[in-house]
C-alpha cells in the first residue's frame, strides 16, 4: 500500500498571458507531492487553484517548467516509451469534448485497442471492445452509437473504458463527474470504487465536491492558490482541518457530510490573482489567524502527525480550537 | 493599456509593411521581360539599354536594389510614371479623391439599407423584410458586379436615358457605380447583421434585461442592437479596405478616374512604377483602417481593452 | 399568508420533432418569507416552471393549462405591459451563469441602475438613480461600490458578478426573488457567501425565495420546503429536513441516497437516465427505473398523495 | 460478432443518410446541387459537342436574338451564343475549381502546419499571412495575373493564391481550439503519435469546415475568375470564358444587350448556387459549425 509510484518534487508551472507573454501567471508554485499504489489521492481546490495542472503534470501530460516527476523508474518530462505512457491514463470533466463526435464508440475503443498494442485481428479487438464496455456498464448495443447518441453518463463511461483499454495503472479523472446529474453522478463514482476494487487502479481524483473527496479517496491534497496547503488521510483532514483553509472550505460546503468539522471558519474573500499573489502565506488575507509572520514568510510544509503535513505555521493551534 | 496596445499593434503594422514593399519589390522583379527594354523602348539600342539599366541600379544586387527601393519609398518617393514622366505620388493623389468619394458614398447607402433591414429580418423573420434580407443577403453577393454594372447602364443610360454611363463630374455620374457597389456590399452585410442580431437576441443577458422589466425598445437598443454591433463594425471596416483597391472593376466599367482604374491602366501599359505605388498606397489604407476598426472595437467592446 | 399559488401548470414546447412537456400539472404554494427549493435533475422542468412564474418563458414554450396566482392575481392571464410593472419589482429572478446573464458591453452600474429607470424612477443617466444603485451595490457587500459602479462584467470575478444580479434582484424590495441555480457555477467558499447573503436579505426584506437547483445540499442548507420534479411532474414535497432524513418517493430516495455518500461503498442508485419529455412512458414516469415498479404504475394517473406534512405522487402511498 | 459489425456499419450509413435528409430540408440547396450538376454536365458536354462551332464566324448570322436555330442567340461575330457558353462552362467552372482546390489544398496544409506546432514556423507564416491579407483578394489577384501574364494556368495561380491566406487564418484558427479538446489530450495520453492525431482526430473535425468554406469560396472565386475574364487579364481570347464574353461585349449593350444579359445570368446562378449549397452543407455536416465558422 505504501509504495510511492509517483513522486513529484517542487513542481513549478507557469503560463504565459497577455500579447506578449509579459504577464506570467504561475498556476503551480513549488508542489511535493506523491502518490502511492492503489491508492486515491484527491486534489482538492477552488478554481485556480492549480489542482488541474498539477494533475496533469503528475501523469506526464504537462511539462512542469522546474522540479522533476517519476513514475516508478521514468523521469515524466520527456517522451516515455510507449507502454509506460499507456499506464497513465486521463478521464475528463467534460464528457461532451471527450469523445471525438465523429467516430463510434467502436472506433473510438478500437483505438485505444490497437494503441495499447492489444492488436491482432479485428474479432479479437471487438471481443475486447464489448469486455470493455461491459466492465464500465454498458453493453455491445452502444458500438455502433456515435457520442451524441450517448447520454452524459454513458460518454462518460466510454471515456472509462477507453482509459481502461489501455490496462492503466494510474488514472488521473478531473472532475469526473461535475458536469453530471446527482444520481448519475453516483453511478460514475460507484463505477470507480468497483473498478478501483476489481483493478487494483491508483487515482489521482480532482474535484470540488467534498462527499465525492469522502466517498472516493483515501488521501486528500488541499490545494490554495497554486500551493499545497495540507496533505493527509481523508478522515483526519475532514474531522480535524490542521490548515484555516482546509476548515473554511468545510465550512462553506453544501455537500452532505456525516459530520460537521469540529472548526468552523466563516467563509469571506476570494482566491487570489495568481499573477500578482500576496506575499507571505497566501491565504492570510483571508485568514482569522493570520500575524505578522503570516504576510512576511511563505509557510513551509511541515509534518504534524503520521502522512499529514500542513502549510500553516499556527496549525497546532487550529487543531486545537 | 491602451498604449501598449497602440505600440503593439504599431509594431505588427510596421513589419506587415516591409513585407508589402519586399512583395512588390519582388512582383515587379520576377516580371517577364527586361525592366529596362521596357523603359528604353523597342527602338533603344543595346549600349542606351545597359546605360539605363546602371542608371536604375539595376545591375546591382538584388538585396541592395530592395534597400534604395526602400529608402526611397520611405522618403515618399514611389518612382515616376513612365508614360506621364510625372512622380507616381501625384497622379495617385490626383485619383485618391474619386475613389474616397465612390467608397464613401457606397459604403455609406450600403449601410443604411442593409443594417435596418437586416434588423427587421432578425425580429420579424416572417415579414416581407424578412424575405427581402434573405433574397438580398445571398444575391447582393453573388451577381458579378461588373454585369449589375452593365445592366444598370443599359437600364439607365441607354433605356431611359437618366443617368450617364460613365465618367465623373456631376453628383449624377455617381449614383450608378454606387448602387452597384452597394448592392455587392449589401450582400454579406445584411446576413451578418441579421445572424449578429439572432445571436444576442438568443443571449443571456438579454433575459436579465427582459427580467428587470425594461420596456422592449429599451432592451433592444441597449441590449441587442448595440452589442450586435461589434461583427458588423468588423465586417464594415473589411469592405471599406476592400473598396479603397477592390472598386477596379467599377471604377473600369464606369470610366471613374479612380485609383482602382488607376491600377488596371498600369497594367495594360505596363506602367510598373505606377501600378507598384498604387498598391503600396490601397494595401497602406487598408492596413489604416483595419487599426481603426480595432479602434472602434475597444470603443464599444470594453473586453477588448484589456490585451 | 400565500404568496404565491400555483394550480395544475402545463407548459409544452412545440418543438419540429414533438411537443416536449416540459411541466405537467404543477401544483404547489410558496409563503410570504418562505424558502422553497424546487429540486430536480437537467430537462426536469424545474428552470422552465420557473421562468413561466416569473413571465420570461419563451416561444416555443407555451403554457397550455393551469393557473399562476401572485397575492391572489392571475399571472397567467396578464398582459405583456402589467408584467412589465412587476417583472423586476415584485417579482425578480437571479440566473445561474453569472458571466452570460450580464451585459458585457455595460458597466455593472448602470446595468443595475436600469431597474429604477425601468420602475419610473428616473433615467440611468440621472446623478440621484446612479446613487441609489451604488447604494444597493452597497448593500449586497460589493466593496468600494463607488468605483465598482464603472466596472464592466468581465473586470469581475464571478463572485462579484453574482452579487451584481443579487443587486438588480433586490433593488426595489422585491416579494419574491427566484434564484435558479445561483451558486452552482461559483467555488464552494464563494458559494457560502452568496447563500448566507441571499438568507440576510430575505430576513431583512421579509421577500420569499423560490430557489431552483440540481443539488439537493444547497436545497438542504437554506430551504424550509423542498419539492422534487421529475421529468416534467412534481413526485414529492415537504419538509427539507424531512425529505433529506426520510424520503418517500423512490426516486427521492435515490437521489438522498447519491448525495449522502457513505465511504467506498456500493450505492445502490437506479441505473438509467429519466425519459424523453416528447414520448414519456405512461404511467408514473419513474416506473422504468423504480425498483418497486409493478403491472399498476404503467396505468397509475399522476397524482399526489398526502401523507402527514408531506405529498407524494407514488402508488405506495395511495 | 459478424451481425455486430453490420450493425456499426448501418449506424455509419445512417449518419450519412440523415446528413442527407437535413440537406434536403433545405430545398434552395437542394435545387442548387441540381443546377449545379446540370452546369457540371453542359460543361462536360460542351467538351465533346456544341450545337455549333464556338469559334466559328458567321457575319450573316451576327447578333441575332433568341431563335429556334440559335436559343440564346448569336453574337457580333455571329457566333452561337449556346455553344459559345457550353465551351465557356468549362473554363469558368473548371479554373475556378481548380483554383479553389489549389487554395484549399496550400492554405490548410499551411494552416494546419502553423496551428499544430507552433513556434518560427508558425510566427513565419503569421507575418506573411498578414502581408498577403493587406491587400484585397480581387487585388491580389489582378496583381498576380499582371506579373504571370494571360494563360489559363495563370489564372488558376492568381484566384488560387489570393484566397490561401484566408484558409490559413481559418485552418489555424481552428486547428489550435482541437489541439486542446480532451479527446485530443487523451489521445497524446494514449502514446498517439502526432502525425496519427492530426490525421485521425484534427483533420476529419476539420475537414468539413474546409469543404463548407471551400463552397463558398466556389461562389466567390468564380465572380473573381470571371473579373479577371471581364478586365482582359484571364484566359487568352477568343476561348469564350464567360466573364471574357462580357467584357467582350460590353460595346454592345446599348444595342444588344442579350450578348452581355446572357453570359451574366450564368455567372450570377452559378455562384447563386455554390453559395446556397454552402448555407445547407453547413447545416447538414454540423449544427455547430455556423458559430464556429463566424468565430473564426
Amino acid at each position: 500500500m505504501s509504495e510511492v509510484i509517483i513522486r513529484g518534487r517542487h513542481i513549478v508551472k507557469e503560463f504565459r498571458l497577455g500579447l506578449t507573454g509579459r504577464l506570467r501567471l504561475r498556476a503551480v508554485d513549488g508542489v511535493d507531492l506523491e502518490v502511492m499504489r492503489g491508492e486515491t489521492v484527491a486534489l482538492v481546490g477552488e478554481s485556480g487553484s492549480g489542482k488541474t495542472t498539477l494533475g496533469r503534470i503528475l501523469v506526464g501530460l504537462l511539462r512542469p517548467d522546474r522540479g522533476t516527476v517519476t513514475y516508478r523508474e521514468w523521469g515524466l518530462g520527456g517522451r516515455l516509451p510507449r507502454h509506460v505512457r499507456a499506464r497513465l491514463q486521463v478521464v475528463f470533466q467534460n464528457p461532451d469534448a471527450s469523445l471525438n463526435p465523429r467516430m463510434q464508440v467502436m472506433d473510438i475503443l478500437a483505438e485505444a485497442i490497437r494503441a495499447a498494442g492489444d492488436t491482432a485481428s479485428r474479432e479479437e479487438v471487438l471481443d475486447r471492445a464489448i469486455s470493455l464496455l461491459e466492465m464500465v456498464g454498458l453493453s455491445a448495443d452502444h458500438l455502433p452509437k456515435y457520442p451524441h447518441e450517448l447520454s452524459g453518463g454513458e460518454k462518460q463511461r466510454v471515456a472509462i473504458a477507453r482509459a481502461l483499454a489501455m490496462r492503466p495503472e494510474v488514472v488521473l479523472a478531473d472532475e469526473p463527474v461535475s458536469a453530471l446529474d446527482a444520481i448519475v453522478r453516483a453511478q460514475i463514482l460507484e463505477l470507480m470504487y468497483r473498478l478501483q476494487e476489481d483493478w487494483g487502479l491508483t487515482y489521482i481524483f480532482i474535484s470540488h465536491d467534498l462527499s465525492h473527496v469522502w466517498y472516493l479517496s483515501d488521501r486528500v491534497a488541499i490545494m490554495y492558490a497554486g500551493q499545497i496547503a495540507e496533505v493527509g488521510p481523508t478522515e483526519e483532514i475532514f474531522r480535524e482541518p490542521a490548515h484555516p483553509y482546509t476548515a473554511m472550505l468545510l465550512t462553506s460546503s453544501t455537500s452532505v457530510l456525516p459530520y460537521k468539522p469540529r472548526l468552523t471558519v466563516r467563509p469571506v474573500g476570494e482566491s487570489p490573482s495568481l499573477i500578482s499573489p500576496p506575499p507571505g502565506c497566501r491565504f492570510h488575507p483571508r485568514c482569522p489567524y493570520a500575524t505578522e509572520q503570516c504576510r512576511a514568510e511563505r509557510p513551509e510544509l511541515r509534518q504534524i502527525g503520521p502522512g499529514r503535513l500542513v502549510a500553516c505555521i499556527h496549525a497546532e493551534k487550529v487543531l486545537r480550537s | 493599456m491602451v498604449l501598449r496596445f497602440l505600440a503593439w499593434r504599431g509594431l505588427q503594422m510596421a513589419i506587415t509593411i516591409i513585407g508589402v514593399i519586399l512583395v512588390l519589390f519582388l512582383l515587379v522583379r520576377i516580371l517577364p521581360g527586361d525592366p529596362a527594354r521596357l523603359l528604353a523602348g523597342p527602338e533603344a539600342s543595346q549600349e542606351d539599354v545597359e546605360e539605363l539599366r546602371r542608371l536604375l541600379g539595376l545591375d546591382r544586387p538584388l538585396h541592395e536594389q530592395f534597400a534604395a527601393y526602400f529608402l526611397s519609398v520611405l522618403s515618399g518617393d514611389l518612382g515616376t510614371s513612365y508614360r506621364t514622366g510625372e512622380p507616381v505620388i501625384d497622379e495617385i493623389m490626383r485619383r485618391l479623391p474619386y475613389t474616397l468619394a465612390l467608397a464613401v458614398a457606397a459604403q455609406t447607402l450600403a449601410i443604411a439599407v442593409a443594417v435596418p433591414l437586416g434588423i427587421v429580418a432578425a425580429l420579424r423573420p416572417r415579414s416581407i423584410a424578412g424575405y427581402a434580407a434573405s433574397i438580398f443577403g445571398v444575391l447582393g453577393s453573388s451577381l458579378p458586379v461588373f454585369w449589375t454594372a452593365l445592366l444598370l447602364i443599359w437600364a439607365f443610360s441607354v433605356e431611359l436615358k437618366l443617368l450617364p454611363s460613365g465618367g465623373a463630374g456631376t453628383p449624377a455620374h455617381m449614383v450608378l457605380p454606387t448602387a452597384v457597389l452597394a448592392l455587392f456590399l449589401m450582400g454579406n452585410l445584411v446576413r451578418i447583421t441579421r445572424a449578429s442580431l439572432l445571436e444576442v437576441l438568443g443571449a443571456n443577458h438579454v433575459v436579465t434585461a427582459h427580467s428587470k422589466g425594461l420596456p422592449w425598445n429599451k432592451v433592444l437598443t441597449r441590449h441587442v442592437i448595440r452589442n450586435a454591433l461589434v461583427p458588423i463594425v468588423t465586417l464594415v471596416g473589411v469592405q471599406f479596405g476592400t473598396l479603397l483597391g477592390g472598386a477596379v472593376i467599377t471604377e473600369t466599367v464606369f470610366g471613374w478616374p479612380g485609383i482602382g482604374r488607376l491600377v488596371v491602366e498600369s497594367i495594360f501599359v505596363r506602367d510598373y512604377a505606377v501600378l507598384q505605388g498604387a498598391i503600396l498606397i490601397i494595401a497602406l489604407f487598408f492596413m489604416l483602417i483595419n487599426f481603426f476598426v480595432d479602434m472602434v472595437q475597444m470603443l464599444i467592446d470594453p473586453r477588448t481593452r484589456h490585451v | 399568508m400565500t404568496l404565491l399559488d400555483v394550480r395544475g401548470l402545463t407548459i409544452h414546447y412545440d418543438l419540429p420533432q414533438g411537443t416536449v412537456r416540459a411541466v405537467e400539472d404543477a401544483t404547489f404554494t410558496v409563503d410570504r418569507g418562505e424558502v422553497v427549493a424546487i429540486i430536480g435533475e437537467s430537462g426536469s422542468g424545474k428552470t422552465t416552471l420557473a421562468m413561466s412564474i416569473a413571465g420570461l418563458l419563451r416561444p416555443p414554450g407555451r403554457v397550455v393549462r393551469g393557473h399562476i396566482y401572485f397575492e391572489g392575481l392571475d399571472l397567467s392571464r396578464l398582459d405583456d405591459e402589467k408584467w412589465r410593472e412587476i417583472r423586476g419589482r415584485d417579482i425578480t429572478v437571479v440566473f445561474q451563469d453569472p458571466n452570460t446573464y450580464l451585459n458585457p458591453l455595460m458597466n455593472v452600474g448602470r446595468q443595475v441602475a436600469e431597474v429604477f429607470e425601468a420602475h419610473g424612477m428616473g433615467s440611468i443617466r440621472s446623478r440621484e438613480v446612479a446613487q441609489r444603485a451604488i447604494e444597493i451595490l452597497r448593500r449586497v457587500r460589493i466593496q468600494d461600490p463607488d468605483k465598482r459602479y464603472w466596472s464592466y462584467p468581465h473586470e469581475l470575478s464571478g463572485g462579484m458578478k453574482q452579487r451584481v444580479l443579487i443587486a438588480m434582484a433586490i433593488a426595489l424590495k422585491p416579494k419574491l426573488l427566484i434564484a435558479d441555480e445561483p451558486t452552482s457555477a461559483l467555488d464552494a467558499t464563494i458559494q457560502a457567501q452568496i447563500l448566507d447573503l441571499l438568507e440576510e436579505l430575505r430576513r431583512e426584506m421579509g421577500m420569499s425565495l423560490l430557489l431552483i437547483t440540481h443539488d439537493l445540499g444547497v436545497a438542504a442548507k437554506i430551504a424550509h420546503r423542498i419539492i422534487v420534479m421529475y421529468a416534467g411532474q412534481i413526485v414529492e414535497m415537504g419538509r427539507a429536513d424531512e425529505i433529506m432524513s426520510d424520503p418517500l418517493h423512490p426516486y427521492t430516495r435515490a437521489l438522498v441516497r447519491s448525495v449522502k455518500l457513505d465511504r467506498k461503498r456500493l450505492l445502490g442508485v437506479p441505473s438509467g437516465a429519466p425519459p424523453s419529455l416528447i414520448s414519456p412512458p405512461p404511467g408514473c414516469r419513474f416506473h422504468p427505473r423504480c425498483p418497486y415498479a409493478t403491472e399498476q404504475c404503467t396505468a397509475w394517473r399522476h397524482t399526489l398523495y398526502v401523507r402527514d406534512n408531506r405529498r407524494v405522487a407514488c402508488i405506495l402511498y395511495a | 460478432m459478424s451481425d455486430l459489425v453490420r450493425r456499426v456499419k448501418a449506424a455509419k450509413r445512417e449518419r450519412t443518410a440523415q446528413m442527407w435528409r437535413t440537406f434536403r430540408a433545405n430545398r434552395a440547396a437542394y435545387a442548387s446541387l441540381y443546377v449545379l450538376a446540370a452546369m457540371a454536365l453542359m460543361a462536360l458536354i460542351g467538351a465533346f459537342y456544341t450545337p455549333y462551332d464556338p469559334y466559328r464566324i458567321d457575319l450573316s448570322a451576327a447578333l441575332g436574338f433568341f431563335s429556334p436555330a440559335h436559343p440564346l442567340g448569336t453574337d457580333w461575330l455571329g457566333r452561337d451564343m449556346l455553344s459559345r457558353i457550353m465551351e465557356g462552362a468549362r473554363y469558368t467552372l473548371g479554373i475556378s475549381f481548380a483554383a479553389v482546390l489549389l487554395g484549399a489544398a496550400v492554405g490548410s496544409a499551411l494552416g494546419l502546419i502553423s496551428g499544430y506546432y507552433g513556434g518560427l514556423l508558425d510566427a513565419i507564416i503569421q507575418r506573411a499571412t498578414d502581408v498577403l491579407l493587406a491587400f484585397p483578394t480581387i487585388l491580389l489577384a489582378i496583381a498576380l495575373t499582371s506579373v504571370l501574364g494571360v494563360g489559363i494556368l495563370n489564372v488558376v495561380l492568381a484566384a488560387g493564391i489570393a484566397t490561401v491566406p484566408i484558409y490559413i487564418r481559418l485552418v489555424r484558427n481552428l486547428t489550435l481550439t482541437l489541439r486542446n479538446e480532451p479527446y485530443v489530450e487523451a489521445g497524446r495520453a494514449m502514446g498517439l503519435s502526432g502525425p496519427y492525431i492530426l490525421f485521425r482526430h484534427i483533420l476529419p473535425n476539420l475537414s468539413y469546415v474546409i469543404v463548407v468554406q471551400s463552397t463558398y469560396y466556389m461562389g466567390i472565386t468564380i465572380l473573381i475568375v470571371s473579373a479577371l475574364g471581364f478586365l482582359g487579364l484571364g484566359v487568352p481570347k477568343p476561348i469564350p470564358e464567360w466573364g471574357t464574353m462580357i467584357g467582350d461585349a460590353r460595346d454592345y449593350i446599348f444595342t444588344y444587350p442579350h450578348v452581355v444579359l446572357v453570359p451574366g445570368v450564368f455567372i450570377s446562378a452559378a455562384a447563386l448556387a455554390f453559395n446556397l449549397l454552402g448555407d445547407g452543407l453547413r447545416d447538414a455536416l454540423d449544427p455547430r459549425m455556423a458559430t464556429l465558422l463566424r468565430r473564426t
